[in-house]
């Protein structure tokens, strides 16, 4: 299904969901086998692969989100830790980190399916990105530093402009006209940083001109630390304007690391969910009801990828799903971001990046270092 | 190397002495802000010297094994010994960190040192 | 397959021969019937699909890889230009350029198949790494440049020691010293530049220590533009002394891009044939002729993988097939590269970058740059 | 914008006056050094007027097409007409190139320029 992606978003409704309800329920048994913590759960819902298998997806026992952030981390995995390969976590400093652990067979299959997700949706085979994005090199654990990484390899020459926790858009805009007219040009980061590059373009009057081809692909909260929410389609129209790109090519993905889930904008900004995974919006109040198509509600998300443990997320995202044909020519299940959880911190990697950013200018400023050189981290704050 | 040793494997899965002393004679916390990786050191003194400890801790597999490991190891050590660990001493007693996993060692030392401080200036000396 | 290529290197021999059979006879079919050029070739030597489903995928016309190097390369496509995504070549400066064009669905199966490989045999998910290969950011259609750079995506560091033509062993030195203690250390690029920076850490009698964990992977010719020939056990001895890593672990790669394949070396040092790939081996006097297992003759591939071209291909590369099980526990086509066929040019992408490298060497010589600097490059020969 | 213009797909999949004419008036080569293309163009005068031209190109299917453009492009100019040719003419007339695509306009001039120069100073001024 990953490697024929472009054939799989085509099917119709029936087979597709049916090639998902095989994926997810086949590793529904499996965790349900392998995970006694899971097995519990399930015993105490009164839920078995059965149960599934008559009941349908929406009646396999979510996990909320939560757990990962739990010290007794050990109990989720179906897996031994001796198979974990790669651990990523969903948030950098404050707030206790949500962690991720795959096993080799997981991290394989997540990054063949981003791999087969980006191509499908960007079509990337060269030219040049520019990162507004920690770097895994400074964050190796960091799920969004890896996710936008993953592009790395798809493109001729990359370019990380967030040093440390410190923003260079003068070198962000240099790399961008260095490279122009020689290749194209694509800018990947969280909402608020390319906000931030936009921004210092409107101060400085400039409008650069990446082209047709160009795309400024965007992962991350849209609320900002403070509160306030950047307008997804002034941003749209900002970034249009001033990168001189058109609006259709600028995506957003919404995702999160505990689910393997990452869901792409097509050009005509609906976010499709690939079909090794199943959305579910459920009931703000009750979520173990399932609401209808196009009624907002609490996120979930079931993987068929994930073998490490059960990656049946119920996240603290409320959201809309609907599903169908989309103008694009891609069918399956579509979701919309509304709004974190009344009560769920805001909390995601984007929101921790943009606190510690704005720590560290407002420490640069005033230490009052020369401009130019990158401000060092304060020091580890023990106790 | 395997990527975790045996007794980061041992102590992640069946982590021991996991929670927080009431009352506690002593306690440090320490954050790792790159990594985000967190431990929340407990103790209680007998004879200046430690007879109980608990830990909390989040983050990766490994800082979470490091912790409980430390968590029994402290036992019996008095202030002075435990200012005297570094980050080398951690890392041979938790079997060994791969390339990656050595802020563990440093998250680790952090705490021990900040314990021997709470314990030489803060409740622990009182 | 390349989904499950874990499981699919496992099969019983006759489940993966009928496998890879049904992949390669399909797109020969489709070859077939789009591509004029080669159906003509098909015709005259009286093969269609019905002959080749009767007996075997020998019967497969095959493509000498000089034809990639003609100027009517528009003969070859079985897909109007317009879909062609990627061209990349497989030689650098001298000689006509071998050009393979890729469509989209050929470029995301290449790139997904190259991930999942290296994924298999490398189990990369993080890490530094040092490129000792030309960049695509200043080749963007060298083809070695492109598998290499793809590892990129994986690695959480990636930094490339070769400017231009001219190799900065210092530089990588420095690089792989400091990423020391805090991540694994992996150093990719062809045989003789690998061997350039052994020979300096002989020269400085240094020897550095990546550990355990670190790869060194290899790609391009062994053969070196002097007619030197670089020994593998030698270098792998030298490797493991110099770097401080296990023999194990230094593996070379052979594929050719016209191809689409890359054999990839386990522990073992055997080089696997992926199961999308058949590999035939021919008479050297008469390629129309199979030779047995463990005869050395010249190498034929057919892909499974590509809609662009029938890249049913007879290479210049003579060698040996076996096949069955490894020590590793993978089973299938294994092949070794002996030599370049007699009369052919030694011309792989490495070579020419050899020369190319020495060259600059010498000019940067003559006009006696300061150190530190990169020459540039003498300026286009035109005429 | 796609790919390839229009005229490029043309003449990359139905190239016009591919050869090497016998006894050309003039003729030059250029090789690309970075990505390896080369281009050959013989052209046979009449009247101080390029009458007849062939080519034959190797490398990318941008630099293929602009050859075959090229070739039937310089029929009727002379060498002051070839040398003023820049750039942005060949881009121009190929129907635009894509980023990437940009070192084929290059490629192009240079051969114009070298004929160019043959003309004036080699076999064409003879």
């Amino acid at each position: 299904m990953i490697c024929a992606l472009d054939s799989a978003s085509r099917l119709p409704d029936a087979d597709r969901r049916e090639a998902t309800a095989r994926l997810v329920m086949r590793l529904f048994a499996y965790h349900y086998e392998c995970n006694s913590f899971y097995r519990r759960r399930c015993e105490d819902a009164g839920v078995d692969p059965r149960t599934v298998m008559s009941r349908g997806l929406a009646a396999i026992p979510l996990l909320p989100v939560g757990l990962f952030k739990q010290s007794n981390a050990h109990l989720l995995l179906s897996r031994p830790l001796e198979e974990v390969e790669l651990e990523i976590r969903s948030t950098g400093t404050g707030g206790v980190p949500s962690v991720a652990r795959r096993d080799t067979k997981t991290t394989t299959a997540v990054a063949l399916a981003l791999m087969a997700q980006y191509r499908e949706f960007f079509s990337i085979s060269g030219g040049a990105g520019l990162f507004l994005c920690p770097s895994p090199a400074e964050n190796p654990e960091m799920g969004l530093a890896k996710v936008f990484n993953l592009f790395c390899g798809l493109l001729d020459r990359s370019h990380y402009a967030l040093h440390g926790y410190s923003v260079r858009e003068d070198e962000a805009v240099e790399f961008l006209v260095h490279e122009q007219g020689s290749t194209v040009r694509h800018v990947f980061g969280p909402p608020f940083l390319v906000n931030r590059l936009l921004d210092y373009l409107v101060k400085s009057g400039s409008e650069l001109k990446l082209g047709e081809g160009s795309l400024v692909v965007t992962l991350g909260g849209w609320k900002r630390y403070t509160g306030a929410t950047i307008d997804e389609r002034r941003f749209r129209e900002k970034a249009a304007r001033r990168l001189g790109i058109e609006q259709a090519n600028i995506r957003d993905m919404y995702g999160l690391i505990e689910s393997d889930m990452l869901a792409i904008e097509c050009e005509h900004h609906h976010k499709h969910v690939p079909p090794w995974c199943h959305v579910s919006v459920r009931d703000i109040f009750d979520p173990s009801r399932e609401v209808p198509d196009g009624t907002r509600g609490v996120i979930a998300v079931s993987s068929g990828l994930n073998t490490s443990y059960p990656a049946f997320i119920l996240t603290e995202d409320v959201g809309v799903r609907r599903e169908g044909g989309c103008e694009c020519g891609r069918r399956g299940q579509m979701i919309s971001f509304s709004r974190r959880l009344k009560g769920a911190e805001v909390g995601c990697c984007a929101v921790n990046i943009e606190r510690e950013i704005d720590t560290v200018s407002a420490w640069a400023r005033d230490v009052a270092i020369e401009p130019g050189s990158p401000p060092r981290r304060p020091a580890s704050p023990a106790r | 190397m395997a990527r975790f040793s045996d007794e980061i494997v041992e102590h992640f899965t069946h982590p021991k002495n996991v929670g927080e002393l009431p009352e506690p004679d002593a306690d440090a916390s320490v954050v790792d802000p790159v990594c985000g990786g967190q431990v929340h050191l407990t103790v209680r003194m007998g004879d200046g010297r430690i007879c109980e400890a608990r830990f909390v801790a989040y983050g990766c597999a490994a800082a979470l094994g490091t912790a409980s490991i430390v968590a029994e190891w402290v036992v019996g050590m008095g202030p002075e010994d435990l200012a005297s660990l570094d980050e080398a001493a951690v890392t041979q007693r938790v079997g060994g960190l791969a390339p990656g996993q050595s802020h563990c060692a440093r998250l680790a030392m952090e705490v021990l040192h900040a314990l021997a401080d709470d314990l030489r200036t803060g409740k622990g000396s009182e």
